[in-house]
């Protein structure tokens, strides 16, 4: 009967959905707890809350919950959340020159001032699976602390804050200056509240970068990177820690600390730029992301910089091109919508085509 | 806020009672009610806003929401359709979320109806002064279908400059003998700007012309509002030897409620393989 | 007397930032065009002319020397950095462009909309490459619709007739009218652009290096094509070209450029026999060896 | 919820209709008849400005300025910076002429002016009758309903609305808590006779 087939149904939508828990906890196992989901997967949360554009480590491990892990959807739930929020004020601009660092590295020198910090990272290792995951309790937990804190060695206690490498450069005059890379103005663009326009300001790209997908970054920049495109980076300096964040307090106009976030940041070193004569310069490509999540940062910097050159010639290189299809809640949305009836359109085309068959 | 303490909330006070009136908050509002006048007041031309994240995918409809969210008060009667029925999966969708961020009264009845949010058609039943329709669009720019960049259509609106559009229609009439044109069919308003009507059939087209109530349009992953107010001209492109046609269904009747004068769902039984035909909008056909 | 069609006074455009020095350094005098303080290029300046109904006005020069930048700033493709233009438009097509009144009104000071207006009505350009000028992946006839769609034109039968009309005149077979082209040769792309370009019966055409890109053998045709059209139509014409044989055998007045300025000018004849500036007499000398 | 929620909202779609029908006077649903004109100002102002946009202000009456930022956050600069110009009285004694008129990429960003049309018995107390209006939303060309208007002032609005889709929209809000807009599409055509004739 064909009346059924435009009717949804409030039954069957609640229950797909009814469906769609059901499969999340029907084999039995032990329910898995926010908490757990927030600690033992950190750097999923990371993710999220950088794709969701809000820092809140609880809220995006009840989204990974809620979502079965689709970090997609994660993002997506975490995002919808952030809109009921009121935007109380801004904070005043981070100095990452400040960052109480966990890891910084950089590629350009062997030696930097303050040297290298590997912190914690799994580059290093082999990507062997290990099966003594698989039995692991509390106690083991405990065990493996007690392990990693018995005889450590003598150490330097950490400084406060390290030198910048990219500093070192612009110190030498090897580094384009900081205005000479400004595109637009100066005055900070917000995506949230203002819809991009193009020429976007640099400051609205690096928001909509901090914001995207990190597999649609990681793709556009790999893209550059394998030959569709100029950039050829080194890493300058990539670094991963902790922020204070502070606000100016109306009353006294003074910053008054609210809390700390944690970020990654990367700074690339691109080909030199030759401009109006001047002696030739390096140029820096800039990405910088919430949480731990290298990839998107070093992305971020690659794409940064592509998105400066004057002609564009391949994708990445082109700012409308990157910069409207980054976002992976948008595009998942987009991509998602056309399981939506289509009903009418599609009876408009096969009426469309019935005609230019009779003509033909 | 950690987690314990909001759930704790979350259990004292209720589930919604978490959220505002209309989901939104108020600045955010604020924002798109200053985009929406704006929009009534250059009819046809895409106003850009800071489309906020709602909790239905983008593409699904996030723009025409966050218009009705906007728009609604308590004492609005609202009624949601898609495909022109107010019962398909993403309008019973949409009507529960926006009954629940607000507790107003929902209708199938166009007459009863302040505001009425769709998705490709526009109600059978002509709106009267007062009503508002609120289209979801997917894809708020007509000329984007022959050029990617926005910063070129910008460009062409701002010079009025369609000759792409037009030469698209004339290269279709070479290829086709015929406007391929489907649905999104371009419009000119006020003489001025073309707009993308949403993927609304041909057959609502002439129904934008010189209506009595106000048209919204949404499109919340691409951040523009535009509107066609009331008594405005709105003329479907076309040539002087080949002209704007509405689809045509060569005289068949809807099967249920018999009428020849409506847009028509083609249905194929899955026994016998034969075609019937019934209205799209389902209030509409339900009305004797 | 006669009044001029086209008007131009102080044309001058400068690529980059500009400094207080850029035209006291650059010109012809200095043989430059890049300003040694700020490295700003002055693609044109000062540039001043007159052009009559009917007339075929010529610009030569080297490449660099300003006479594409010039043809650009006429047909509103640049924003010039100085300089007014003014045009004396007939009554016909003044009411084609809403009505308005541009006696006296210095074109480059309208808004954007307008300008595309006039470039839609009043002008044609022929471009140095057809891809310029054409979609390559439109059919020939499209492409000429495109400029008649653009002066609105919203008839397919007739737009088809006077694309035909004018496909014969440029010596284009008209079955390979809706061929995109993409399948047609070198010359036979200008041609095409050439009938689009004469599509809207243009007040002023404007010729940018038509023949440069094609072979000699192919060039002595476009060129008879454009002396018979220019024969048969009489359009105010301006012709731009390195080539002093382009320009003895489609122009009657010249004007000589170099490093952004005007050096010579005069009848196209007089130039060509006995040039006064240094610079002429060098493109007439090397041009006859 | 917010007791701000629903007033503005309800103003909101009183300004969506009278936007959408030019011309025509509308009820201010919040505005008291003691003080029509400060509430029937702040009401507006406080539904469409806060501290994201920023307005200008003419007139003589700086404590309204101060009012409407207090109660908005909106910030105060030049005439051609702001997002909204309140104009005290029905006269902007030529300081819109460097109001933001939008460009052809972005029209919108042209400014909207909001006109306090004062009652204080020098100003025209009744429709002016030989001024049309017509455009979209208008179906019938009609007068202007609004009481306190001045020619001089609508004449002014016609010609910054000259180039359009540049221009400004205009929201007029009298002593009789009624409200009427002349968005930048209504076309301002007035019929001069022997009484405007002094009128420059």
């Amino acid at each position: 009967m064909g009346y059924v087939a435009v009717k949804g149904g409030q039954e069957a939508i609640e229950n797909a959905f009814r469906f769609f828990r059901y499969n999340q906890i029907r084999q039995g196992s032990e329910p898995i707890q926010v908490e757990q989901i927030r600690d033992q997967l950190h750097l999923l949360i990371d993710r999220i809350m950088s794709e969701g554009s809000l820092y809140a480590p609880d809220l995006a491990a009840l989204a990974v919950k809620q979502a079965a892990g689709d970090t997609l959807e994660a993002s997506f739930i975490l995002r919808a959340y952030r809109t009921t929020l009121p935007r109380l004020g801004y904070s005043l601009p981070l100095d990452t020159a400040r960052m109480r660092v966990i890891r910084r590295i950089s590629a350009a020198f062997q030696d930097i001032p303050g040297g290298q910090i590997l912190g914690p990272t799994p580059d290093y290792t082999l990507r062997l699976l290990n099966f003594d995951l698989i039995n692991e309790d509390s106690q083991t937990y405990q065990e493996h602390i007690a392990d990693l804190f018995q005889d450590l060695p003598e150490y330097d206690e950490l400084p406060q804050t390290f030198p910048k490498v990219m500093e070192i450069l612009r110190r030498d005059n090897l580094l384009i200056g900081r205005n000479a890379q400004v595109v637009g103005s100066t005055k900070s663009f917000d995506i949230t509240r203002e819809s991009i326009t193009f020429p976007a300001p640099r400051s609205a790209a690096l928001q909509a970068m901090a914001m995207g997908e990190t597999g649609g970054l990681l793709a556009l920049a790999y893209s550059n990177m394998r030959g569709y495109g100029m950039v050829h980076p080194t890493v300058g300096e990539l670094r991963v820690g902790y922020l204070e964040v502070n606000v100016k307090n109306p009353y006294t106009q003074q910053p008054e600390k609210i809390g700390e976030i944690e970020v990654t940041e990367a700074e690339i070193i691109s080909q030199a730029k030759h401009k109006d004569g001047n002696r030739p310069q390096f140029t820096l490509g800039y990405g910088l992301c919430f949480g731990h999540n290298e990839t998107k940062a070093i992305s971020m910097a690659v794409l940064d910089r592509a998105m400066q050159s004057e002609e564009p010639q391949s994708p990445s290189e082109d700012q409308e091109f990157v910069l409207l299809h980054i976002d992976g809640i948008e595009s998942m949305g987009f991509c998602n919508h056309y399981k939506l009836p289509h009903y009418v359109t599609f009876q408009s085309q096969l009426d469309r085509l019935r005609k230019a068959q009779e003509k033909a | 806020m950690n987690l314990s303490t909001w759930l704790q909330q979350q259990e004292k006070n209720g589930h919604q009672a978490y959220y505002t009136f209309a989901f939104i908050d108020e600045g955010a509002k604020r924002e798109i009610r200053r985009k929406t006048l704006k929009a009534i007041a250059i009819p046809g031309y895409q106003v850009p806003f800071g489309s906020r994240d709602m909790p239905i995918a983008r593409g699904w409809g996030t723009g025409g929401l966050q218009l009705t969210l906007a728009l609604i008060g308590p004492e609005d009667i609202l009624k949601v359709i898609d495909q022109g029925a107010d019962d398909s999966v993403n309008a019973v969708n949409i009507k529960k979320f926006v009954s629940q961020v607000t507790g107003v009264r929902l209708t199938n009845q166009v007459q009863e109806a302040t505001l009425i949010q769709t998705r490709h058609r526009i109600p059978e039943e002509p709106l009267r002064e007062g009503q508002i329709l609120v289209f979801q669009v997917p894809i708020p720019e007509p000329l984007r279908a022959v050029e990617p960049s926005e910063r070129e259509t910008r460009r062409m609106h701002g010079e009025a400059d369609y000759s792409r559009m037009w030469l698209h229609l004339y290269e279709n009439i070479v290829q086709f003998k015929e406007i391929m044109i489907g649905s999104r069919y371009p419009v000119m308003v006020h003489n001025r700007f073309m707009m993308d009507p949403s993927p609304i059939p041909r057959w609502d087209n002439p129904r934008l012309h010189m209506a009595e109530g106000l048209y919204l349009f949404g499109a919340g992953r691409e951040k523009r509002i535009y509107a066609v107010p009331p008594y405005t001209s709105v003329k479907s492109i076309e040539f002087e030897d080949y002209k704007f046609r509405v689809e045509d269904f060569g005289g068949v009747a809807c099967s249920r409620c018999g009428r020849t004068n409506t847009f028509l769902n083609e249905i194929i039984d899955d026994e016998s393989g034969k075609r019937t035909f019934i209205c799209s909008d389902t209030a509409f056909c339900s009305k004797l | 007397m006669v009044k001029p069609v086209l008007r131009a006074v102080g044309l001058t455009k400068r690529h980059g930032n500009g400094c207080s020095r850029c035209y006291e350094l650059t010109g012809p005098l200095f043989d430059r065009n890049v300003c040694p303080d700020c490295h700003s290029v002055v693609a044109c300046h000062n540039i001043s002319f007159e052009l009559f109904p009917q007339e075929v006005l010529g610009i030569v020069g080297e490449s660099g020397s300003g006479k594409s930048t010039v043809i650009q700033l006429l047909n509103f493709n640049l924003e010039a950095d100085g300089g007014e233009l003014y045009a004396d438009i007939p009554n016909g097509n003044q009411s084609k462009l809403f009505g308005q009144n541009l006696e006296g009104k210095n074109l480059f000071s309208l808004n954007s909309f307008r300008k595309r207006q006039l470039r839609n009505f009043i002008i044609g350009v022929v471009h140095q490459h057809p891809h310029l000028g054409l979609r390559m992946n439109v059919s020939a006839g499209g492409n000429i619709a495109e400029r008649l769609l653009m002066a609105e034109w919203r008839h397919v039968g007739r737009m088809r007739e006077r694309s035909a009309e004018l496909l014969k005149k440029t010596e284009v077979p008209i079955d390979r009218m809706d061929e995109p082209p993409r399948n047609f040769s070198g010359g036979m792309q200008q041609r095409v652009q050439i009938a689009k370009a004469l599509s809207n019966e243009p007040m002023l055409l404007l010729l940018d290096e038509v023949t440069s890109g094609l072979d000699v053998s192919v060039q002595a045709r476009v060129l008879d094509l454009i002396r018979n059209l220019q024969h048969d139509l009489k359009v105010t014409t301006i012709v731009v070209s390195h080539d002093l044989g382009v320009i003895r055998m489609l122009t009657s007045r010249t004007m000589v450029m170099k490093n952004g300025q005007i050096v010579e000018s005069g009848l196209t004849d007089q130039i060509l026999e006995d040039p006064q500036h240094p610079y002429t007499q060098l493109l007439v000398t090397s041009a006859l060896s | 919820m917010h007791s701000s929620v629903y007033p503005t909202q309800k103003i909101f779609r009183v300004l969506v209709e009278a936007t959408s029908h030019p011309g025509r006077g509308y009820r201010l649903p919040t505005c008291r008849e003691s003080d029509p004109w400060r509430t029937s100002l702040l009401a507006v102002a406080y539904t469409l400005l806060d501290h994201e946009v920023a307005f200008a202000f003419i007139g003589k009456n700086i404590m309204l300025a101060q009012q409407v930022y207090a109660a908005t956050k909106a910030r105060q600069v030049a005439v051609e910076d702001a997002h909204y110009v309140i104009v005290e009285g029905n006269q902007s004694l030529g300081q819109l002429n460097n109001v933001n008129c939008g460009t052809s990429a972005y029209p919108d960003q042209g400014a909207t002016i909001i006109y306090a049309l004062s009652n204080d018995g020098r100003e025209q107390q009744s429709p002016l009758t030989n001024v049309f209006l017509s455009g979209p939303g208008i179906k019938e060309p009609l007068n202007p309903q609004l009481t306190g208007l001045s020619i001089e002032e609508l004449n002014n609005i016609h010609h910054l609305n000259g180039e359009y889709p540049l221009g400004i929209d205009c929201i007029f809000l009298n002593g009789d808590c009624q409200v009427m807009c002349i968005p930048r599409s209504t076309e301002i055509k007035i019929h001069q006779d022997k009484k405007w004739d002094m009128l420059p």
